[in-house]
């Protein structure tokens, strides 16, 4: 057990998760990419339903947007509702 | 349709009257006995082929001796009767097969021959005013029934002394109610000049509101109300159940009753059909006040009644005020209700008085604090008991729990404050119900024998019997399609202008 | 008799032999149940069976359809699933509540009349409930008090739902029905409680976590499901359902992202999860009720797996709350796997189930024109990437930190953990496959290239924002702390009142007690004096006073008659 | 109005001696007497609707227009004659066996006695 406790992992190391945030950014510009792509007629063409999914990456910025609206009410709701664990006991 | 079927009216009826004055001739205790059984049960035979019969061909219509009607007497057997019928001889073959040894212990051997032919003439009557479509003929077969029936009551006087008295007092009120009919069918009979009840039905209407008719209505009513031991006439009802033999107990506590609201339905539907008797006349609150007094007050008796005989005479008094309400509610859901609880009552109540028999052979006593420690010392019996007991609550599964849910259906219905009002005097007294019987399975169980009591059942000609009837409880309270079936017929049949 | 047998059957008459085996046997006895169960289904085949008439209605006792089909399969799926995580437990109890309670749960989806249906419903109230007081904790106790009243509380309002709706129509069977009469709102009220509608929710943050370890798996399987399965059937295609679930889809995930104790965040995304479906049946057309099918199969998988893969931290660590756990991937790693999976399900990750099963509402909300309710679910599944599927896994297993010592969690469970694995990943590889048992056909392709980068842009971006914000302190910190939600109402004020309103009445209900008890008495004086032994009604009368009563009453009686 | 009907009114006077009798007395022969009295109005009553004024007995007889009483109501109280008769020899019976063993045919003692008995 106590051997197990000095083993270092992977994700313990910083340079790591640098790497991984790193590799995230670029997953990111690559699956945004065809969306651009398409406009120019490269690569494939999109089926959009409605006006919004003609803007490009139009998902990833909704996304984005909608998980900044998600933390940012939590946060702010939070302040008011939050009560001690114990607080119906 | 055989030979034979084609007589099955008359021979539903004749062979207990004939095999009344055969059992009379031999002695012992054995003969009589056998010839009473294989009679009714032949009986019960021919009752079951008239029903099947009825129910799927029609109503039959037998001219005695060829004789047309309205000149000669006429056997109706409508959906009605038949079922009636069909109760009455199977509750009276399910006694019999019990009959053999309880019988002994109670009437002294060689009186059984004229002992078992009071008891087929008592059915044959039973039989016959089920089936005769003759006023006058009703008359008859009831005095028939009431003779036979103060016979066999006053038997008891072996086992008590006052069976003597309870006899002579039923047949003082017996006399009167019959006398009653008699009166009301003469007055009717001078104002149509006809004793076909069909006859009758048909010129009813345009002599409806003469004096004398009314009379006859009067007189009609209150003398089956008499023979039917509605509230306040039940005065002979508790004496005459509690100190007759076991087996006449049970035997007139499933018949002789029924017989009784049979003849209210048939009056008041097919005779003065139900815009008389209910439009005209104010026979709805009439026999709902005194249903509804009947099933209130007679379970609080029931209550306090310190013999288990007298308990369960008094909870049928409370019982006929379920059928008599029934009938007073005037709708085709309370007839079928009524038509139902007759059948089911009678399983019921003879099941229990069958145990309480069996109770009495090997204890002495119907006394409830003679009882205690029955439910060691013959668990067998008790237990009936206390499944016949759940059915005479009206516990789901049982049957009487169907005629209650029809009946409170049936006061429903009426959407007004009297059907609320109904049911809950319904529910009061499914209370009472259970106070009265858990008080005897409280003796039965929860006491203690007395010392030295014997663990003994009784003997198992008497113990198959009783639980078959018990069997016939649950196996009715959900299999509903026999009485419930019939009953619905029944209903529809007279409802729908029997008239 | 035996050929009308409700599948469900099989499992709540098979849980009343439980307590009679023990060990292996009983190992064995209880997992082979919902294999026999979920066979004998099949074999049935469509249709309806067992038609029995009782007092003049008549119950179908079993009806399977293609759209109760698939709840009754993914229900057998998951009690096998339930069942086997829960080996550990020594507790007869608690099999026995759950073999009922998954039971209930199916007979309730087979039922062909409202009688069952009404009868299953309260069974799956009170099974379930037992699976909360098996904790054996007063908090789990007096959880498991407020979860039955408001589960038995749905089921009363479907009773006299039931009984207005055959008074009114005199039909008995499971059929839609309009929105309108008084008898479809008490129906949709009492289904609603059970799908936790908004402001209804609350029994399942409350109760759900309270329950053991393998009664929260169980509990999340069934309710809920089979409250969206009663909506499908019961209000396919009605409006206000759109609003309802696009308000479920929102409202809880603010709490979801705030919430510490990881089988609570669960519980809320499970409830906005739940939206999608109540849209879809809102929706109702025959590609959103697909859509519902697949989704409540999928979500059932994936749920179950979360509440495992947390249950097993809490089975192993004594606490499931992110502020107390330190790095449990380096002990449990394979639990952590499962989790990650359970996570990449739950995002809708390409390759599984629930990219298939949610693209279906997405897309039927779109063939709807409904541009705004597809904007409201596209949230939900943003706001489901950062609340389990990020922050589970990132929160709950793979925080920095020391190793915390733990032990792998059991075999069996590991087991189970990999059986719900390995579905939601075939489904969502062969999801052609998985679409053939849903309710109407289909012709739907999941992976077009569009699908596939969209979804990936929709993940992605929502995890980069996601590290950003925990990399700048921007995410709110995991606090060791609850969150207020609406049943604040009812469980602070309203208490207070609900207990000085309690010792008004008792004060009243005393008064009233003593009062009726001198009325009582006084009647029982009075009918032991004129009904008992020598009363005036129980002696036996003169014969003369008899025939003067006769007279009487024929007198009255000829008045009458006049 | 009495005369035109005397034999109506005797029936109707009859009935109820008969039922007082069994009210009001307590000895259970002379209630027996107001039994068979009741009964015995109620064959006057039959007797009485069958009899029409002029009519002479029911038998055959030559000529065209011979007025015949109805013979159905008498034929039909000799059934119910036959039923009184019956009741009363078992009341009496009755009544012989509840003074063997009572000791007594008084209503109001018996009544006393099984009271006690209890």
């Amino acid at each position: 057990m106590s051997e197990n406790m000095k083993k270092t992992y992977w994700l313990d190391k910083a340079e790591n998760k640098k790497k991984i945030f790193i590799g995230l950014i670029i997953a990111a510009i690559l699956v945004a990419l065809p969306d651009f792509l398409s406009l120019l007629g490269i690569l494939y063409e999109t089926h959009p339903y409605t006006k919004v999914e003609e803007i490009p990456a139009f998902y990833g910025i909704y996304a984005a947007l909608g998980l900044l609206v998600v933390i940012s009410v939590a946060g702010f709701i939070g302040r008011f509702l939050t009560v001690k664990e114990d607080y119906y006991d | 349709m055989n030979a034979l079927f084609s007589q099955a009216p008359i021979l539903a009826i004749v062979i207990p009257l004939m095999g009344a004055p055969i059992s009379a001739l031999f002695r012992g205790a054995v003969l009589p006995w056998a010839i009473a059984t294989m009679l009714s049960a032949a009986s019960f035979w021919f009752s079951i082929d008239l029903l099947v019969h009825v129910n799927t061909v029609g109503p039959i219509s037998y001219e005695l001796g060829g004789w047309e009607p309205p000149w000669g007497i006429e056997y109706v057997v409508d959906p009605l009767s038949a079922f009636v019928m069909m109760v009455i001889s199977g509750i009276s073959t399910g006694v019999l097969l019990y009959a053999r040894e309880s019988i002994l212990k109670e009437v002294s051997t060689d009186r059984l021959g004229m002992f078992f032919a009071a008891y087929l003439l008592a059915l044959a009557g039973m039989m016959g005013i089920t089936i005769t479509g003759d006023a006058f003929n009703i008359f008859v077969f009831l005095e028939i029934t009431s003779l036979s029936s103060y016979v066999l009551i006053s038997m008891g006087e072996r086992t008590d002394r006052r069976a003597l008295f309870a006899a002579f007092q039923y047949l003082v009120m017996g006399t009167i109610g019959a006398t009653f009919i008699l009166i009301g069918v003469g007055l009717l009979y001078a104002m149509t000049g006809t004793l076909n009840i069909a006859d009758i039905a048909s010129k009813f209407d345009a002599i409806a509101h003469t004096t004398p008719v009314r009379a006859a209505v009067g007189f009609l009513i209150v003398g089956v109300a008499i023979k039917l031991a509605m509230f306040p006439f039940h005065i002979w009802l508790p004496n005459g159940y509690t100190y007759a033999p076991s087996i006449i107990t049970a035997f007139f506590a499933g018949t002789a009753t029924k017989v009784s609201v049979y003849l209210m339905i048939r009056f008041i539907y097919t005779m003065f059909g139900e815009d008389f008797s209910f439009g005209e006349i104010p026979l709805t609150s009439m026999l709902m006040t005194l249903g509804v007094i009947a099933f209130l007050s007679m379970s609080v008796v029931a209550i306090f009644q310190d013999n288990l005989k007298r308990l369960l005479a008094y909870s049928s008094v409370a019982q006929l005020g379920y059928m008599t309400v029934g009938i007073a509610l005037a709708s085709e859901m309370g007839l079928i209700a009524s038509i139902t609880h007759v059948f089911n009552h009678a399983i019921v109540k003879t099941g229990l008085f069958l145990t309480v028999g069996a109770i009495f052979y090997m204890v002495g006593s119907t006394y409830i604090k003679d009882l205690a420690g029955i439910g060691q010392r013959m668990p067998i019996t008790s237990f009936a008991f206390v499944l016949g007991g759940l059915g005479l609550i009206g516990v789901p599964l049982t049957p009487g729990f169907v005629s209650k849910w029809y009946l409170v259906q049936a006061a429903l219905e009426r959407g007004d404050m009297v059907g609320y009002g109904l049911t809950i005097a319904m529910l009061i007294s499914s209370l009472f119900a259970v106070i009265y019987v858990w008080r005897v399975v409280e003796v039965m169980y929860f006491r203690p024998a007395p010392e030295g009591a014997e663990c003994k059942e009784a003997p198992l000609s008497m113990m198959i019997p009783c639980w078959i009837f018990v069997i016939a409880i649950f196996y009715f309270g959900i299999e509903t399609s026999v009485n419930i079936g019939f009953a619905e017929a029944a209903a529809s049949f007279l409802m729908g202008g029997a008239k | 008799m035996i050929e009308g047998l409700n599948p469900g059957l099989i499992l709540i008459l098979g849980a009343l032999l439980v307590p009679f085996t023990s060990g292996f046997i009983r190992n064995i006895y209880v997992l082979a149940l919902p294999i026999i169960g979920l066979y004998y289904t099949w074999s049935l085949g469509l249709g309806s069976f067992g038609h029995v008439e009782i007092l003049g209605h008549t119950l179908i006792l079993t009806k399977i359809d293609a759209l109760a089909r698939v709840f009754g399969t993914i229900f057998h799926i998951a009690a096998f699933a339930g069942l086997l995580y829960g080996l550990h437990v020594k507790d007869p109890q608690q099999h026995v509540a759950t073999l009922i309670y998954a039971g209930a749960a199916i007979a309730a989806v087979f039922s062909g009349d409202l009688v069952s249906l009404f009868s299953y419903w309260e069974l799956t109230a009170i099974s379930s409930a037992f699976l909360i007081f098996a904790s054996r904790n007063e908090r789990a106790f007096n959880a498991g008090m407020r979860y039955l009243i408001i589960q038995v509380t749905s089921g009363v309002l479907l009773l006299a739902g039931i009984a207005l709706y055959v008074a009114q129509s005199g039909n008995m069977d499971v059929a839609p029905m309009e929105l309108g009469s008084a008898a479809s709102w008490l129906f949709l009220i009492a289904f609603g409680i059970k799908t936790a509608f908004p402001l209804l929710h609350n029994w399942v943050q409350d109760a759900y976590p309270q329950a053991t370890v393998s009664g929260t798996v169980i509990l999340s399987a069934f309710t809920t499901k089979l409250a969206v399965y009663a909506l499908a059937r019961f209000f396919a295609g009605e409006d206000i359902l759109l609003w309802i679930g696009a308000i479920m889809v929102i409202f809880p995930v603010f709490h979801a992202t705030l919430e510490n104790d990881l089988r609570r965040t669960v519980a809320y995304s499970m409830n906005s999860q739940q939206g999608f479906m109540v849209i879809g049946v809102g929706i109702g057309t025959e590609l959103a009720l697909n859509g519902v099918a697949a989704h409540a199969t999928v979500s059932i998988l994936y749920t179950c797996l979360l509440f495992m893969a947390t249950g097993a931290v809490l089975y192993r660590a004594g606490t499931a709350k992110i502020t107390d756990l330190g790095a449990v991937y380096k002990s449990m790693p394979l639990t952590a796997m499962f989790a990650v999976i359970g996570s990449l399900v739950i995002m809708a990750f390409p390759l599984t189930a629930a990219f298939a099963s949610k693209s279906l509402i997405l897309s039927a909300a779109l063939d709807g024109k409904m541009v705004i309710l597809w904007l409201a679910m596209l949230f939900g599944a943003v706001a489901v990437i950062d609340n389990v599927g990020l922050k589970i896994p990132l929160f709950g297993f793979f925080k920095p930190g020391e190793d915390m010592g733990l032990q792998e969690a059991p075999k069996h469970m590991l087991l189970a953990m990999g059986v719900l694995s390995v579905l939601a990943i075939g489904i969502g590889i062969f999801p052609s496959a998985f679409f053939q048992i849903l309710p109407y056909p289909i012709e739907y392709h999941v992976y077009t290239a569009s699908h596939v980068v969209t979804q990936l842009q929709l993940i992605i971006f929502a995890a980069l924002v996601f590290v950003c914000c925990v990399k700048f302190n921007m995410y709110p910190k995991p606090q060791d702390t609850l969150t207020l939600d609406f049943d604040w109402f009812y469980r602070k004020p309203l208490k207070k009142f609900a207990i000085n309103l309690g010792l008004l009445i008792n004060a009243g209900y005393l008064g009233f007690l003593r009062m009726s008890q001198a009325v009582i008495g006084w009647f029982i004086t009075k009918a032991r004096e004129t009904h008992g032994g020598q009363g005036l009604l129980s002696r036996t009368a003169a014969s003369g006073v008899a025939v003067s009563i006769v007279m009487l009453l024929f007198g009255v009686t000829l008045l009458l008659v006049y | 109005m009495f005369f035109e009907h005397y034999n109506y009114w005797i029936f109707v006077i009859l009935l109820m001696i008969g039922l007082y009798t069994v009210m009001s007395r307590s000895n259970l022969i002379k209630k027996m007497i107001g039994l068979s009295l009741f009964q015995t109005a109620v064959f006057l009553f039959y007797i009485t609707l069958g009899k029409i004024e002029g009519g002479t007995a029911p038998i055959l007889m030559e000529g065209e227009d011979v007025l015949y009483s109805n013979p159905l109501p008498h034929v039909l109280i000799l059934t119910a004659i036959v039923v009184g008769v019956a009741t009363t020899a078992l009341g009496l019976a009755l009544i012989v066996r509840i003074k063997e063993t009572f000791g007594t045919i008084e209503e109001d003692d018996i009544l006393r006695m099984e009271d006690e008995q209890k």
